[in-house]
């Protein structure tokens, strides 16, 4: 059974797809060398027809990909920094997922963007630190943040395979996340996935920051039974999924590094309340509202949601359901 | 190189025009609803540069767009039942008059995005030629696009990897209601140049000249040359809105100006091509066509509210509707 | 008692903040003419110098407006089309909403994005018909959507004289509305607004959907007592306000023409569950997920909320609290 | 035009050189967190381009932007701890290498934006001048930045409105690993003369010469010329950022041709101009600042978390924070 960081796994998804599709296709800025050591050794393997450095024209080069897969082909887009993708909002937003129902069903659009480093990388500061896969889900493009290798893997295949576009955010806090891995198989999107059972409250995390809840999970262990719920995919939501484990538990906790308002938090919690009559109000630990990431590391950890605020807000929740 | 065809150039000049004065009649009786920006006066440059093309080439067009998807070969029926709004117009009602496309003959469609298709051809044409075919495109936009960030890095990724794409600027002289002269600085041609990309500039006005500069652009593409740029100078006849027909703006075209634009009628110059007896027998074929195809608009099914959303999600994804 | 057009209200307050102070200047495209009709009459009566006409240059001049307000001013921006945000996202929230944070308070950003016509004018079709005020209460930039002539101009003033970014919306659904308004007075920002008071559902509703809510809340007066909260500022939410209501009420429908997930509406409903113990569970009504406006009239309505729907909502929140 | 003062442009080019080089250590070190994108080798630069203003102007760096920083004068012991998210920093430690910001002496800020601050830099002069002063503008860039649509937009605007901002791209020769020729399709100057935008090309490396061209540039601004362009060509003397130093890319640049670019070096260049005694002077008064530098960095304090979002909002609109 291999051990596979969620890098490699990454690097392993975009190989296998290559290989599997001549339609696949790779393209970013320093994609050839591997500068986010995601796509290193790709374009020895696949030729740099296939795995295309770009200038430093995002917005050209993500409608040319909307514009290659209009035509058959099925592009992969890595981007160096979060931010990038507001920056090719509008050609994500405005074109690429709008065309299949504005041609009346004539085309589809399967972009693959993805995001190595999604969130804070500690000391890359207010521009390069942001976590927008909110964003994606309200405006209704796929959007997957796998926690795990395998996830990471599985995930990312399927996105490649989709006929939609699909944004993947690979955290960065879950980049050097190592597993025990034994088969690499797709995974589904919109199926969520329970991390770890648990009776008296579930907690929603997300990205990286499922490794967290296990981890605040394990630490309370003595004192509550937490269930660790992982959507995987943000949009399509597992709600399904959840609706079940909170149906059991009565209790809800959302764990999301994202700013708060419209957040994935308040989506999942308006999406429970709509169906499961809680025994305690739920709890969101988030990014504060509007948060911009201080450069100052102790400032830059602060604004993230961390494992103290989870757990507190366990304990909270715990106390006023009964 | 295409060989001219006088009275085919004719045909697509005239059915435009009789198309988008039937299209402005129905934007006033409500049959269309939301306006359409007219193609009136130019005509010449659609019908001229899609004279040049071929079944495997593609082409994206703008928010004034009919003319292209038109020249190209579109069914003038769908094409009006889709401004319609009708399940058999061409993006079975969804798109109207901004995204009217047809894919199956190349047209990515219409863009209600100024300066947003360049990059999106380029990327269709590039892998249109790694699939192997010898596809070569056209991007259309006005003047005012040349200033749009997304348009000139499209140049830029044209050029570099030397995609055919024939980028042609309809210069009819104002972004609504912006003169040229107080949006770009430099020249549309030096923005080509720019990247590298040989520019010519042409009488749009003219169908056959532009026809004959768009088959030699093409012929070097197609001999394996990268990304042309044609300026045609144009005109804009009418409003650059129908709302301006219900909302006048303070005049912002001199009058006169207004009056020598509109001598210079491509629909005129090239049927003074044709002779007398040509000329009325294709008249009064588009008349006919176009006849059929009000009839056939107004006489399809709009589409069923429950279906809003059925071509959301290519891959058949359903969401949560909006109610309660 | 003068009777006053929304949308002339926005070219009151447009004047009168020219009229009062010199560092306010506007820009867009067609201003000057005032394609929008709402800058009408500007440009004669304050000069081409301070009602710019851009070229087709949303980035730069979205830029070039965040430069001027470092630089002293206070630039008001027209937007012709809803999703031209999109295009200039990354202006907005990666430059403009950041620098005071990241330059540690050096500097304020106090330019105002006006938005007349948002959400759908029937007709647009996919690319002009958004209404994506809650991408913009999600990154922190404060949002605004005034549904009455008298708050159109009061949140506009005081939009313009605030000293951090703003989004105005001023939807299209509204824009001709006519009030009798007595004096045109600056409308505090995060302050919400009750239209009509009730006692046994709050319904939240939000711009020219207010007005639709009135009408319903009056419509189902003999059988339910409605009371009507618009917000008028999304960010920051005036959750006091709506706690107090919902408090009194214990039953909440939120009215929102954004896309259903992490919008406004999701925003709304975790604010008010994780404050107060509703009767029943709230519900909202919506644009469906990732909703793209179909052209044809009769699908462009139908992907809109209606007023039967909330209707329909307010019925079936009655029923399942009792 | 300002005479030229060589041991002035001497002390800002050691002073950039030796503050990076001490900036590289406290990376390793660990007390810089996020690592940075050394400006060594390009110092001449910005040197050069500096010493051609005044009090009233304004510049816009880059996220190699130490070099612009210092250059315009600002505390390098305060751009130090700003380095070292420091409160004593600039920026109170909010901003950090790539967004350090002295407005107090026209330092809009660094950008982490490729492309971004061209635009801003315009309004800001634009601002500036309608308010009555006599300010010019620098925007610095680098070589991949002319690629960006965003940065192309904001020529126009310059030259259409009569913004006097100097555009000034560091052609390094590389965004990152991509090389010029990869990724700009026709030429740099090209890009400036698509906007009616004077430009010229100058040896980067040597720091009188920029000056000389700066000073020339700035003149004809400040006598009512609109924007124009520099092109210096330059050498980025160590890696694209400091993570390189951790992690081994594919060589991207031959090692000859690191070592024939290494050998153009701006501080040797202007250094030769001074005599030994005034350059040992200014060397060790240099290294006298930094190490006062350092220590003023490193003794500062670090900002307390509670003050995460202090400035959040100008307008001092407090928010919800996320906990539970
Ligand atoms: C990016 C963008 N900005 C603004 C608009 C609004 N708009 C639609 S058409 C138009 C003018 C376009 O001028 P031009 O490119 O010259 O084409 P023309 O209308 O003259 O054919 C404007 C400003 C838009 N649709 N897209
Ligand atoms: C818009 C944008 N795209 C990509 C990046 C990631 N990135 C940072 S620096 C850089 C290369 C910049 O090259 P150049 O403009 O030549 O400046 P240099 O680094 O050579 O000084 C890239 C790709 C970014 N910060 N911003
Ligand atoms: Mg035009
Ligand atoms: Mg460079």
């Amino acid at each position: 059974m291999p051990r596979l960081s969620y890098r490699r796994a990454l690097t392993r998804a975009l190989g296998d797809e290559l290989a599997r599709d001549e339609a696949v296709f790779l393209l970013g800025e320093d994609v050839q060398v591997g500068a986010s050591l995601v796509t290193t050794g790709l374009a020895k393997r696949f030729g740099t027809e296939r795995v295309r450095d770009t200038p430093l024209s995002e917005q050209a080069f993500t409608s040319f990909a909307t514009g290659a897969a209009l035509a058959g082909l099925r592009p992969v887009i890595e981007f160096q920094i979060p931010s990038l993708l507001f920056l090719v909002f509008e050609q994500i937003v405005n074109h690429a997922h709008k065309f299949p129902l504005m041609t009346g069903g004539q085309c589809r659009v399967p972009v693959t963007y993805l995001v190595p480093g999604s969130g804070s990388r500690t000391g890359w500061a207010g521009q390069h630190s942001d976590h927008p896969y909110s964003l994606f889900a309200h405006v209704g493009v796929v959007t997957v943040v796998p926690a795990t290798p395998a996830d990471a893997y599985g995930l990312l295949v399927t996105a490649i395979r989709h006929d939609d576009p699909v944004v993947v955010f690979a955290p960065a806090g879950a980049m050097d996340v190592r597993d025990d891995v034994d088969d690499l198989v797709p995974v589904p999107l919109g199926r969520g996935r329970i991390h770890r059972f648990g009776d008296d409250v579930t907690v929603v995390a997300i990205g990286h920051l499922v490794h967290d809840a296990i981890a605040v999970a394990e630490e309370l262990a003595d004192q509550v039974s937490v269930e660790v719920f992982d959507p995987r995919t943000l949009y399509p939501f597992d709600i399904d999924g959840l609706t079940e484990s909170v149906t059991r538990t009565g209790r809800l906790v959302v764990l999301d590094d994202g700013n708060r308002a419209c957040g994935m938090a308040a989506e999942i919690i308006a999406s429970v309340v709509e169906r499961v009559r809680l025994l305690a109000p739920p709890r969101r630990v988030t990014r504060p509202d509007g948060a911009v990431l201080p450069f100052a590391p102790a400032l830059d950890r602060a604004v993230q949601p961390g494992r103290d605020q989870l757990a507190t807000a366990i304990h909270l929740t715990m106390k006023d359901g009964s | 190189m295409t060989d001219a065809d006088p009275v085919r150039l004719y045909r697509t000049v005239r059915l435009i025009r009789r198309f988008e004065e039937r299209a402005v009649e129905l934007v006033h009786g409500g049959q269309i609803v939301g306006g359409i920006h007219p193609y009136l006066g130019q005509e010449g440059i659609a019908a001229g540069v899609c004279a040049a093309l071929d079944a495997d080439d593609v082409l994206a067009g703008t928010h004034r767009g009919h003319g292209h998807v038109l020249a190209r070969g579109a069914d003038p029926a769908r094409m009006l039942a889709e401004l319609c709004g009708r399940v058999t117009g061409l993006n079975a009602g969804r798109g109207g008059s901004m995204h009217a496309a047809d894919l199956s003959i190349g047209v990515l469609g219409a863009n209600a995005i100024v300066g947003a298709s360049g990059a999106i051809i380029t990327g269709a044409v590039w892998a249109h030629r790694r699939r192997g075919r010898d596809t070569v495109g056209v991007s259309f936009f006005g003047d005012g696009a040349v200033n749009e960030g997304m348009l000139l890095e499209a140049f830029n990724l044209a050029a570099l990897w030397r995609v055919p794409v024939l980028f042609v600027c309809e210069n009819n002289g104002y972004a609504t209601t912006m003169p040229v002269a107080g949006a770009v600085a430099g020249s549309i041609a030096g923005r080509a140049a720019a990247f590298g990309i040989p520019a010519v500039g042409v009488d749009g006005q003219d169908p056959e000249t532009v026809r004959v500069a768009a088959c030699a652009a093409v012929d070097r593409m197609r001999a394996g040359g990268g990304p042309e740029l044609i300026e045609a100078r144009t005109y804009r006849f009418d409003v650059h809105h129908t709302f301006e027909h219900a909302v006048r703006l303070d005049d912002y075209r001199p009058p006169d100006e207004v009056t020598r634009g509109r001598a210079r009628d491509p629909v005129r110059i090239q049927g003074e091509r044709l002779t007398n007896t040509d000329r009325a027998a294709v008249d009064a074929e588009v008349e006919a066509t176009l006849d059929a195809a009000v009839r056939f608009a107004l006489s399809s099914p709009e589409p069923d509210p429950a279906d809003a959303l059925t071509y959301l999600y290519a891959s058949g994804l359903t969401v949560r509707t909006g109610g309660g």
